[in-house]
């Protein structure tokens, strides 16, 4: 069991401070990320959903130390990547690996293609010269791409083809895992499929382990085995795909999916529509963070802070209202 | 066609020149639509769905051009008006809505007085008047304490309150047509939620009519009771909603649908559309969306197909149909 | 906002420091002393001596720093050499008015010209007319302002001889009326002031410009022709406000510009201002002199930015969230 | 296992690779104005270089029986004073007017960029320490000081390209900063930590290259700038001293009204051709700058 752990998240906390007053003194924190613990086993994808400002994006770059944490461990392989040196570090950015949300900023717009994939192989000391040509040209055609494009600047290319440069920018290197953050946002609704059909397919083909970050609910149950939801920085519910999405426990999580809109125009939903906006993570309300747009609130949620409980078979919710074994109070 | 039509608009076609050229943004588009109905239009980007909506109010960019056959608006042709008389309509018998709350306020002046200056230009009302009317609005769209977000400035507002004051700005007049051009794309889901639930609610009370512009395909089949489909600056569908989801005709807007997995229909498979969406500098020549259709025929190459209709209501843009419904090819 | 504002106050008072400090240490790294140019054979070597001990010129650098500093704040700037002894505070209070007559009508001036044309060419991009006052702007900027002088003078004083080759006032006149006093040093300043406000003209123009194009693109302009403004209102009420926003921190930032072109306009007609009294001061190396009119001008460039950064923090309602 | 060919159906159509500079190259010589002012800098720039090989006469050669020569076929822009050949030293004044703006923003341009960089990558107390020092320069009175620095350091050739150069690297300071700041905002930027590269390289081979259109834009109109600052210390003799001439000091004279009236040959050449020259160089920038800001694309 232990051995097809990839990554295990400890407790993670990621604050930025608030500078304010005369002398630019912290005052609060904005809390991003709020003691998040998560296993990502071997060969599977992790989704992480949730609104903007939730923190997901700060967890994914967190956990592979792109930000420095402020506290928790972050396990991958049973080495804490938080401990790591800068060389090692360096080293082992080979093995983990970020595809970035917007294509457009994510490509260096002064190099060619070729530049932006090679690189990193010449960094990590992985190929040189002709056996880096060829190397960036075989890695283009896995990505969909045709071999002479790789002279070219990134100007050229469409929004769906920048992603697919950057995709093979990550998967040049032969990464074990990839963190994936928003990789369909920016995308045409065409092309988002084919993005994702072709991360499913990398997955097979190199053995990849995908941390699938995005807002969109229902293309996270399309590509994920498991998902965790969170809300203002901290995970509302953790489970397996068909078990979140048969039977969602958290009121979020109901919440978030009542609310997608669906061209089955003969559904008859009953959607719950939250009221309010999300409160400000630098000022979280008390206890349950959930409680003021919550349409179960009981007074026990507006002082104690309900913990992430595994109600049966591995389904996580931090909810009072959630008991052992499914189904609400 | 009906005498109830607000809007009738025959062979549009509108095209902004750029640097590296001409660029045909929208191309014979022609599309009705009636008192208090909500019509959807739908498409990726650069399809042309956002410029439809601008050149109908002749809000086009001083690079931009506009032809049509016409463009009647109860009667009056939009086209020949002159710009003092659009004024006179834009904001009071047209409104938009459009998709960036954060950046659709002017910052240096407060909600209330960007709101009121529609209702004083076009009501002629007072200061006082104005004021008042303007804190009404705020507080049928659901905004909080309307008394004092009238005098806020737009930076203190979050996103989605700055959407239902743009809401409030649209509707301020009783326009008798409103398009909301993406007005929740930039919300996140359950905010989203909230302005879509207000907007069916304020069109049942004011009786308004609403073109819809959207890319999500879910947001349109809440939204709309028609749906028109464009690609490339083409309609290449108009249908009823229920017809266009149950029985979608057209190549792409079935390859549309397959692309995006949904809530409540379970499937498998993703099929995507290969391909980009084509450059708006250089469309493909006949059918523009023949080198992603998996049913291309080589008519489709050569010769752009005419808008026929296959049944009562529903019309489609492909040689895979003809006047009769028959279907073609395979 | 409260804490922007004392923030932006707490920061001069390093400026101002650091500002005198380098100044300081530039004046007093010359070689030479200010009685190496007094040139009077009665004066014994003696004399001299006690001079400089008097004038505390033969202490370390830094020592003579911190008592010209207590001294400044004090409102003492020293005392003149060439001027045999006048306070310098004396000095430039007289030449103060004179510079200020002639930098702030051409700031006033230039403003007033250059906003409604960098607008109108904005509105307009592209058209014949815009085409014409970018390049009008980019040659204004382009001429050397004491040519510009140079071809003023030798033009309208020398071969027209309608207005007078330089100075403020006419030499020895008494005027019998303040009418006709007004009315002279009008016709001094005309010259000055056209030299000096081209550049200026110019720099604005293409700031309200650019800003304005910036501005036009944004959405809320469109919200605003969505709602059935005139084009009038439009432009006016919802562009111009926000395009103006930037153009006020230029004002403060074209401070030191503008004091360069003033020092060359003075030098140029023989404008009695702060710029000529500089180039005096420099040619009979009258330190306490040198000292007491760049920091006057450096404090006047601080005092304008900081004016200009107040201003905008009252005016761009955004700044009060922050 | 299928692959999606897709992309290769919107692969890009022109068989020429458009690289940035090839199109940024292209934008520039559609602009009519920007490339005629090439052609006259270009111009301006070869005379001075070939000055002594094309000048008539020795520089600084005295002639006292030709003094105050109107124009003629011999002298053709007349003589001076001294009877000295102006269209000489008009071509000689050229050579060091134009050497002092290139070496003055050479200079501002290595410590704008040098600090700029570090205070906009490094932030926290570096930024804030780069940005106070900026502040005071920026509040310099900056021709007085110029003066000042001048009549200290004695004037001469260097000092006033020293001078020019310590006292304008203010404005490029600011603009690298602020390039800096937003490019490393730009994911391309995380990626190279992502991807594990170092900072040297990421500053050199990712910031740098990205942040130099701007840079490049302002230094032309810092250096015309630079020629119009010499031109005024020089005018007003604390510039570049006589007899080496720039355009600055061949119209010093023209100070005396005397001279002024009856002379009109010793001041209008100098003075038109620092105008055409600062003229030329402020266009070519207004060039790049449309070629280069994206935005303007429309």
């Amino acid at each position: 069991m232990e051995a097809d752990v990839m990554f295990q998240l400890k407790n993670i906390q990621k604050f930025f401070p608030i500078r304010t007053g005369l002398f630019s003194r912290v005052t609060a924190h904005v809390r991003a990320v709020d003691k998040v613990s998560l296993t990502i086993r071997r060969g599977e994808t992790m989704g992480l959903v949730g609104e903007s400002g939730c923190g997901k994006s700060t967890l994914g770059r967190t956990m592979l130390h792109l930000l420095s944490p402020t506290s928790g461990e972050s396990l991958y392989k049973n080495r804490d990547v938080f401990s790591l040196s800068t060389q090692e570090l360096r080293k082992l950015r080979r093995e983990l690996q970020f595809i970035f949300q917007d294509p457009y900023s994510s490509l260096n717009p002064r190099l060619n293609v070729s530049e932006i994939v090679g690189e990193a192989l010449s960094v990590h000391g992985l190929a040189h010269g002709r056996e880096r040509d060829e190397r960036v040209k075989e890695i283009l055609s896995v990505c969909g791409l045709a071999p002479q494009h790789a002279k070219r600047y990134p100007h050229e290319f469409s929004g769906g083809q920048r992603q697919r440069i950057g995709i093979a920018r990550t998967l040049v290197l032969n990464p074990e895992f990839v963190v994936a953050d928003e990789p369909i946002a920016s995308l045409d609704v065409s092309i988002q499929a084919q993005i994702v059909n072709l991360m499913e397919e990398h997955k097979d083909q190199f053995g990849l382990t995908y941390l699938f970050i995005s807002h969109d609910l229902s293309m996270v149950k399309y590509i994920s085995d498991h998902v965790a939801v969170m809300y203002l920085g901290k995970i509302a519910e953790l489970s397996s795909t068909a078990a979140l999405y048969k039977d969602p426990q958290h009121p979020y999580t109901i919440a978030l999916m009542s609310a997608i809109p669906s061209i089955d125009v003969d559904a008859q939903k009953k959607r719950i529509v939250l009221q309010g906006d999300v409160p400000s993570p630098s000022h979280p309300p008390s206890g349950c963070y959930f409680h003021p747009r919550c349409p179960y609130t009981m007074e026990r949620c507006r002082i104690e802070e309900p913990k992430l409980r595994d109600i049966g078979g591995g389904h996580l919710a931090a909810c009072h209202l959630v008991q052992q074994g499914g189904g609400r109070l | 066609m009906g005498v109830n039509e607000l809007l009738q608009v025959t062979n549009l076609s509108s095209s902004f020149q750029t640097e590296d050229g001409l660029v045909r943004a929208v191309r014979d588009v022609s599309f009705h639509i009636s008192h208090g109905e909500s019509l959807g239009i739908v498409g990726e980007s650069g399809c042309g769905k956002s410029v439809t909506c601008l050149s109908v109010m002749r809000l086009m960019e001083q690079n931009g051009r506009i032809e049509a056959d016409s463009m009647r608006f109860e009667g009056r042709d939009l086209l020949s008006l002159r710009e003092r008389q659009m004024q006179k309509i834009r904001g009071n018998e047209m409104a938009m809505i459009f998709q960036e709350p954060m950046t659709s306020f002017n910052p240096v002046f407060t909600i209330g007085f960007q709101l009121q200056e529609a209702i004083r230009l076009h009501q002629g009302l007072n200061k006082k008047a104005a004021r008042n009317a303007s804190i009404d609005m705020l507080k049928q769209v659901g905004i909080p304490r309307p008394e004092k977000i009238n005098d806020e400035y737009p930076h203190a507002l979050s996103g989605g309150m700055r959407q239902r004051a743009m809401i409030a700005m649209a509707i301020s007049c009783r326009p008798k047509l409103i398009f909301a051009d993406e007005p929740t794309t930039a919300l996140d889901v359950t905010i989203q939620a909230q302005i879509l639930e207000l907007m069916q609610k304020l069109q049942q009370e004011i009786h308004t009519a609403v073109v819809f512009i959207s890319h999500d395909l879910g947001v349109i089949a809440e939204m709309s009771e028609r749906v028109m489909v464009m690609y490339a600056g083409r309609i290449v569908e108009i249908a009823g909603r229920r017809n266009l989801f149950k029985d979608p005709k057209h190549p792409y807007t079935i390859g549309l649908i397959r692309s995006k997995p949904d809530m409540e229909i379970e499937s498998p498979v993703l099929t995507p559309i290969p391909g980009t969406v084509p450059n708006p500098l250089h469309t493909p020549p006949g059918c523009p969306y023949h080198p992603r259709c998996e049913h291309v025929m080589d008519i489709c190459r050569s010769t752009l197909p005419e808008l026929i209709s296959h049944e009562q209501m529903h019309q489609v843009r492909c040689w895979l149909y003809d006047q009769q419904g028959a279907v073609h090819g395979s | 906002m409260r804490i922007y504002i004392l923030r932006r106050l707490l920061q001069v008072i390093p400026t101002l420091v650091g500002t005198t400090f380098i100044i300081f240490i530039i004046i007093n790294a010359a070689p030479g002393n200010p009685m190496s140019t007094l040139v009077d054979p009665t004066i014994s070597a003696e004399a001299i001596e006690r001079r400089i001990e008097q004038l505390g010129l033969d202490r370390p650098l830094l020592e003579r720093y911190g008592v010209w500093l207590r001294e400044t704040f004090q409102g003492n700037l020293g005392y003149s050499t060439r001027y045999r002894g006048r306070p310098v505070t004396d000095i430039i209070q007289s030449r103060l008015g004179p510079t200020m007559l002639l930098t702030f009508s051409s700031i006033f001036l230039s403003f007033i010209i250059a906003v409604p044309i960098g607008v109108i060419s904005a509105t307009r991009q592209y058209s014949k007319l815009d085409y014409t006052v970018v390049v009008g702007a980019i040659a204004g900027v382009s001429i050397p302002v004491f040519f510009l002088g140079i071809v003023l003078i030798w033009l309208f004083a020398l071969q027209f001889g309608w207005l007078p080759v330089g100075g403020m006032m006419r030499a020895g006149a008494r005027y019998p009326s303040w009418f006709a006093w007004a009315f002279d040093v009008l016709r001094h300043l005309v010259l000055p002031l056209i030299t000096l406000t081209a550049a200026g003209t110019a720099r604005f123009v293409r700031f309200t410009r650019s800003s304005m194009l910036e501005v036009v693109r944004q959405d809320y302009i469109r919200t605003a022709r969505a709602k059935g403004l005139s084009e009038r209102v439009v432009i006016y009420r919802h562009a111009l406000r926000n395009s103006l926003l930037p153009v006020v921190t230029i004002l403060g930032l074209s401070l030191p510009f503008l004091f360069s072109g003033a020092v060359i306009t003075e030098a140029v007609f023989a404008w009695p201002g702060m710029g000529t009294l500089i180039i005096e001061a420099v040619t009979t190396r009258d330190y306490s002199l040198l000292m007491g009119t760049n920091l006057f001008l450096a404090v006047l460039v601080i005092l304008g930015n900081l004016v200009a950064d107040l201003v905008y923090a009252l005016i761009d309602p955004r700044i009060r969230y922050d | 296992m299928k692959f999606i060919k897709a992309a290769d159906a919107g692969a890009p159509k022109t068989e020429e690779i458009l690289s940035p500079r090839t199109i940024i190259w292209r934008r520039f010589r559609r602009n009519k104005i920007a490339m005629i002012s090439l052609y006259v800098i270009t111009v301006l720039i070869l005379l001075a270089v070939f000055a002594p090989m094309i000048a008539p006469y020795e520089r600084d050669d005295i002639n006292l029986q030709y003094r105050e020569q109107p124009p003629s076929a011999e002298y053709l822009f007349g003589t001076d004073r001294n009877g000295r050949d102006l269209f000489t030293r008009n071509l000689h004044g050229g050579r060091i007017s134009l050497s002092v703006g290139i070496v003055a923003s050479s200079i501002q341009m290595v410590i704008g960029v040098v600090l700029g960089s570090l205070a906009g990558y490094f932030g926290k107390w570096v930024d804030a320490v780069i940005m106070r020092i900026t502040d005071m320069v920026l509040s310099f009175p900056f021709l007085a000081l110029a003066i000042t620095g001048a009549a200290i350091l004695g004037p001469s050739i260097y000092n006033t390209m020293i001078i020019i150069g310590l006292l304008s690297w203010t404005e490029t300071c600011r603009l690298v900063r602020g390039q800096f700041l937003s490019i490393k905002q730009m994911e391309y930027i995380e990626a190279t930590r992502s991807l594990g590269f170092n900072e040297i390289r990421t500053i050199w081979r990712h910031m740098l290259p990205n942040a130099m259109a701007p840079i490049l834009i302002s230094a032309t109109l810092i250096m015309a700038n630079a020629v119009l600052i010499e031109a005024a210390l020089s005018y007003l003799g604390l510039g570049v001293q006589p007899p080496i001439p720039s355009w600055g000091n061949i119209l010093e004279p023209a100070r005396s009204m005397d001279v002024l009236m009856r002379m009109w040959w010793l001041w209008l050449p100098p003075g038109l051709l620092i105008f055409i020259s600062v003229l030329s160089i402020n266009l070519i920038g207004d060039g790049l700058r449309d070629a280069l800001d994206p935005r303007l694309k429309n």
